[in-house]
């Protein structure tokens, strides 16, 4: 496979379980190098599990997950796989940008601090440069002004903007949002859309789980409906937003308002 | 860029084989444990080998009569001081953090107080109060006496002891559940006033319960140094487990096996402490992690009923 | 009166053990001076820290207080028509038992000087000389007089430890190496010191290192004479002329029987023996 | 005046620093009982720090702030203002009740005990009863069958729903909501805005903290719009909405997708 | 149903009048502190008077150069046994709770043995090894020895005395720092790998200095504890303050002063420990609260300029 046509991001039959039930139920999906997915679906379905997967931060339990063509946590050799070592799976992580639904902004430092820490310590960048960057990130989300509050001093929506840079400054290929806009007002989703189309642009593959249709619509490359831990419809977000071929699609978009 | 998001059909296919992944190798690890292995190995030849550590002798005294009572008393000593300990330690944490400046400052100056002077001078101060006070009356403030006590029918012994460990425990353990309380985030107790729910009460049900994970592992420690805390109680004068292992090394001249039978003997309660400290532990882990790992005694019986026994 | 209690987890609390010692007959004379409160209850409650073989210590019934001491400690009692009981406490609070009434006596081969005559009133009944113990062939040529270079052991808080300091000074003033003093919290501990080989000597007062090298089967030996004989004292109240009187009475009449005689050689101490019980005789 | 006319919530000149940072500057509001007033605004702006003064969490530094007729957290008598015990306020509390942004779920409970914790201990409700209205909230917000488990077993949406029933299991005379649909999917949006309608058809005043636009046409009954510690403009949602006068409002809405 | 929110114009509007509220009146706090006084003055009163504290006598000894040397001992013994506690109660936290088997499992033997067995013991076998072994070899394993130390020489009493008290302490620490260490979010520790920062990136940087908020207030038990403990140095043997100040107790048979004597060393030593505790906690609370709270001295300045001064 070309490195053009590998898939950044490709599920085969992916299952999980906490305990006896059954988040994950086979998913199947793939997303190319600088595209954009978002996915959608009802509360519980299952979106924030499958993105903490495709990051490692939860075991599948069955089927194949691999991020630019390698597998997740997993080495093959043959028939076999191996187990990777927590260095190798930090080393895979330092590609893969995660937004986290609540944020989990470090309490004990301050906003740059937060920005910063990653690159420095875990890619080693030169401090004057990652200063530089964090801050011209803070500065794209609106908060060069609160760059050196506490996360504690922060109203909900500054933090998400923190926890975004935070995960920009990494500069990874791959960009994982929860909800990245929950938290925003109208004005700050368009910002951060603006700040997120500049990504796409620039090359970045992300896949983002949103319940602002406008935003999968305007932004999405494609969209994938997500239900009880199955995919249930996927496609070009026009289409599926406007003439949805699934009953349960159908309802779900129907109660948008 | 293409819309590359495909769905396959899904009703019917059976489950997939779940992943069998060769976990990481770690060869440091066998390593390691050989060494220890050796190192293990040669501290049981030399300990079982050894004369001076004279197991026949230990073995002849370690069950005698005197020593088991000490056990009994050391034990009972150990939960009686704890219990007062934990207690007042909760309620002088909570004076501590009020707002009310009397409470505080009280709080602060008698933890200063127990926490800073020796726990063996408080039990001679108990176990000689009449030293200095020969009566205790009761009345006026610098007038008449109403009542008089003779301090030294006033304490015995026993509650000597147990005021001594017990109200210097509380100071140690005062700031430990202090610190368990200042671990709980701000927003559970707003979430809890929100709803109405009185100081006492957020304290009570939603603080100090989220609390407890982080008081309980230095508690333990508290306790398992309570245990050996308890030898001071020698200076009330009253008798526990280290005063007659101690006396028997004494009198035959040989102190040090003696020693060794009083340090098995402690080191068989903790134990049975860190035991108990699991089990509390996992139960105010609840709902703090994702999932419970299984206990030791789960995993064995896990391990059974796989192999179908 | 004695506050003692029966509970069995208290602090131990017995009669002399020994019940060889012949039976002796109270004097009238003397039991009318010991003050009322003390005798009310028919008992002399004696503070000692029992963990001194063979002086005093603790019997393998783990609450006996047994050792001359307590044997001597019981026929005082008979004398004064009371009985005589040995309670266990350490040291510090032993002193401050006996001034604040806690304890009606206090007897632990307290050595006599003039520091605590001024706390209590000491009635001398025994002169103990300080000697040295060496492991057996004294294969480093150890005497009280050339031990400089060495490890001595020495329990704290005995007179062995000025003795000993002197003669460290006396080493650096003599220009040879200077001593390792080594102060031990409990006898036991200095003795099993130097059973080991981790220190090279000890000394203490005479019945001890006898009963020690008694004790430790062959393991040490005597090195030197005894020396220095210093007297031990039974701690009385200060300021109670007529008790004291009938202390010293009553262990001045156990020496003129015989008794004490008896009880001392017993425990093989009799090299200490004395002929007259004095009350505070250190000037 | 009457207790019909009386103002369930009233705020003057409403005052709050942190420190030197004037969060609020001056809130002048009424809310009349049984209105659904939203509150909107760009991030930062001090909505969450308002909604919390209204519950005594946060002490106002100037201005009079009054909940059903009474000042909160103080007593009046002549011109003096007296300080209240805690336990006045707790009381004053237990007639407001509180959806945080943040949720603030109480770890160490299931999702049951957390809805029953406050009826049961702070109003002393008689345990079968409460249990009942309890396991009825849950069904209702669509949790039934979640009751047993503990919030970081509860992904982002149930949390939120859980916070909602706790809230309401108290039957408060004032509901104040911060973003109460922002961790929501559509469908359950609508479904949370039904139980809402229901309750301010019930009676309950409500105050709401919101980015949805469409939620403050549907169901305000009035619309604030605040922007840096400000009322910038206040009134009907639908003429807000579509017309606003302020330039500033103007550029907020015009965000809007 | 009426729209009543109204705007007022507000520009040039003079800020209002800050709240000036009469707070809550307790009268139950005067009556305590009334008490309270009383008592105090009752009890400075009896101490001041009552002959048997010896004031004069505790005076003349308590700098007596032996004391002041022994005040000294102790204060290093202390910092000393304390940064070893601490060093390796970190280690043993992190192997605790590494998933490692042989790395969690000798943590725990040894948090087993050195908190199971009184400390005194400890010291006495560091300070007595040679009575359990004369020379030890170093060589192969049940072969030959290569070199031989005499253990007299090997290990000084003040060696043994620091490895006695800190290889306790650190068995004491680790539990102290793994409730600390489980105290933080798991959220915070996904958020750090989610970064690509290693295990030991994550602790050291994310959940270490969060810990500590909650680690600070035992340590300083610890510490204050350990104070005391050295006092059990005595064993090795090896002097110090409680030695000292005991020594002249019993040689002039007034015990009780000089424990008073000791107590007061010890009291003031604390109080400087708590002084430096009140500021490492505030510093480890920074991002954990809303507002800081003033330091006693900032309140005390805050009302001096507020005075015009
Ligand atoms: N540790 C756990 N134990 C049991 N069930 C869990 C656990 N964690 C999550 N779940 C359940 O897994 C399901 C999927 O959760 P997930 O967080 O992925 O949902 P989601 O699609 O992100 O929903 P939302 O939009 O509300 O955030 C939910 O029903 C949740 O209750
Ligand atoms: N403790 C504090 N110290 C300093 N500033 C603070 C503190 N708490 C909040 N702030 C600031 O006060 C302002 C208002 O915060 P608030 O949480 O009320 O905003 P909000 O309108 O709710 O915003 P959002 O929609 O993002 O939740 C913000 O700029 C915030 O940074
Ligand atoms: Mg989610
Ligand atoms: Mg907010």
């Amino acid at each position: 496979m070309g490195a053009g046509e590998r898939p950044m991001v490709q599920a085969e039959q992916v299952h999980k379980w906490y305990g006896r039930f059954e988040v994950l139920k086979g998913i199947d999906l793939e997303v190319a190098p600088a595209e954009v997915m978002c996915i959608v679906g009802p509360s519980g379905s299952g979106k924030s599990t499958f993105l903490r997967c495709i990051n490692h931060l939860e075991r599948i339990h069955a089927g194949r997950l691999s991020v630019d063509g390698h597998l997740v946590g997993y080495r093959e050799k043959g028939d076999k796989l191996y187990e990777m070592r927590d260095r190798e799976i930090a080393r895979q992580r330092l590609d893969i940008g995660m937004v986290f639904q609540r944020f989990n902004l470090f309490p004990h430092m301050t906003a740059l601090q937060n920005v910063m820490e990653a690159p420095l310590r875990a890619k080693g960048e030169p401090k004057h440069d990652v200063r530089l960057h964090a801050l011209a990130l803070l500065e794209r989300v609106g908060l060069a002004d609160r760059a050196d509050s506490y996360p504690s001093q922060l109203s909900g929506g500054q933090q998400q903007r923190v926890a975004i840079a935070r995960a920009l400054c990494m500069r990874p290929k791959l960009m994982l949002f929860d909800e990245p806009t929950s938290a925003l007002d109208p004005e700050l989703v368009g910002e951060v859309l603006d700040v997120m189309r500049g990504l796409a642009e620039s090359g970045m593959t992300m896949i983002v789980v949103t319940h602002e249709m406008g935003f999968a619509r305007e932004v999405g490359d494609s969209l994938v409906f997500m239900d009880e831990g199955r995919v249930v419809e996927a496609g070009d977000p026009r289409e599926v937003l406007t003439n949805p071929q699934h009953e349960r699609t159908r309802a779900f978009l129907s109660k948008v308002l | 860029m293409s819309t590359s998001a495909e769905v396959r059909p899904q009703v019917g296919a059976p489950p997939p084989e779940p992943i069998k992944a060769i976990p990481v190798r770690h060869p440091g690890r066998w390593v390691a444990m050989g060494v220890i292995a050796v190192l293990v190995a040669m501290l049981v030849n030399s300990v079982v080998t050894n004369p001076n550590w004279a197991w026949d002798f230990q073995l002849e005294n370690a069950f005698a009569p005197p020593v088991v009572r000490g056990v009994l008393t050391t034990l009972w000593l150990t939960v009686a001081s704890m219990l007062i300990g934990v207690t007042l330690g909760v309620i002088l944490a909570i004076m501590r953090l009020s707002p009310n400046p009397v409470l505080s400052g009280s709080a602060w100056c008698y933890v200063w107080v127990f926490r800073g002077t020796p726990v063996l001078v408080q039990l001679v101060i108990w176990g000689n109060l009449n030293s200095l006070y020969r009566e205790i009356s009761l009345g006026v403030p610098f007038g008449t006496a109403l009542t008089t006590f003779q301090t030294r029918d006033l304490i015995p012994p026993i509650a000597a002891a147990l005021l001594g460990l017990g109200l210097n425990e509380a100071a140690y353990m005062s700031e430990i559940i202090r610190a368990g309380i200042l671990s709980v985030d701000e927003g559970q107790s707003e979430a809890a006033s929100a709803l109405g729910m009185s100081r006492m009460q957020t304290l009570r049900r939603i603080v100090l319960p989220q609390a407890m994970r982080v008081v309980v592992p230095p508690t333990g420690n508290e306790t398992i140094s309570m245990l050996k805390t308890t030898s001071l109680v020698a200076y009330v004068p009253y008798v526990e487990l280290f005063f007659q292992t101690s006396a028997i090394g004494s009198r035959t001249f040989r102190p040090f096996p003696m020693l060794v039978t009083a340090s098995l003997w402690y080191l068989a309660m903790t134990s049975v402490l860190m035991v108990g400290q699991y089990y509390i532990e996992r139960y105010y882990a609840r709902g703090s992690v994702r999932e419970l790992p299984a206990t030791p005694l789960q995993k064995v019986r896990m391990r059974l009923s796989r192999r179908g026994i | 009166g004695s506050d003692s209690t029966s509970d069995s987890d208290a602090a131990p609390t017995a009669g002399a053990g020994a019940s060889s010692a012949p039976a002796i007959a109270k004097d009238e004379a003397l039991a009318a001076q010991v003050p009322a409160e003390i005798a009310a209850d028919g008992v002399l409650a004696i503070g000692t820290d029992a963990s001194y073989a063979p002086n005093e210590f603790i019997d393998a019934d783990g609450t006996t207080v047994i050792g001359f001491t307590a044997d001597l400690a019981e026929a005082l009692g008979q004398v004064l028509g009371l009985d005589a009981q040995m309670n266990n406490a350490p040291f510090d609070s032993l002193v401050e038992g006996v001034k604040n009434g806690k304890f009606e006596l206090g007897m632990s081969s307290f050595t006599i000087n003039p520091e605590r005559q001024e706390q209590v009133d000491m009635v001398s009944y025994f002169n103990a000389g300080t000697s040295w113990a060496v492991p057996t062939g004294n294969p480093n040529g150890i005497t009280p007089d050339d031990a400089c270079g060495r490890r001595i052991a020495v329990q704290k808080a005995t007179v062995q430890v000025d003795d000993i300091t002197a003669r460290a000074q006396a080493c650096e003033q003599a220009g040879k190496e200077p001593i390792t003093i080594q102060q031990y919290q409990l006898q036991s501990d200095a003795t099993a010191a130097v059973v080991s080989g981790k220190d090279d000597a000890m000394l203490a007062d005479s019945p001890i290192v006898a009963y020690a090298i008694a004790q430790t089967g062959d393991q040490l030996e005597p090195s030197g004479e005894i020396y220095d004989a210093a007297p031990y004292g039974v701690a009385v109240p200060k300021g109670q002329g007529d008790y004291t009187a009938a202390i010293q009475g009553a262990m001045q009449q156990l020496m003129d029987s015989g008794a004490y005689e008896q009880i001392l050689s017993q425990w093989g101490v009799q090299a200490g023996a004395v002929t007259r019980a004095e009350v505070n005789p250190v000037q």
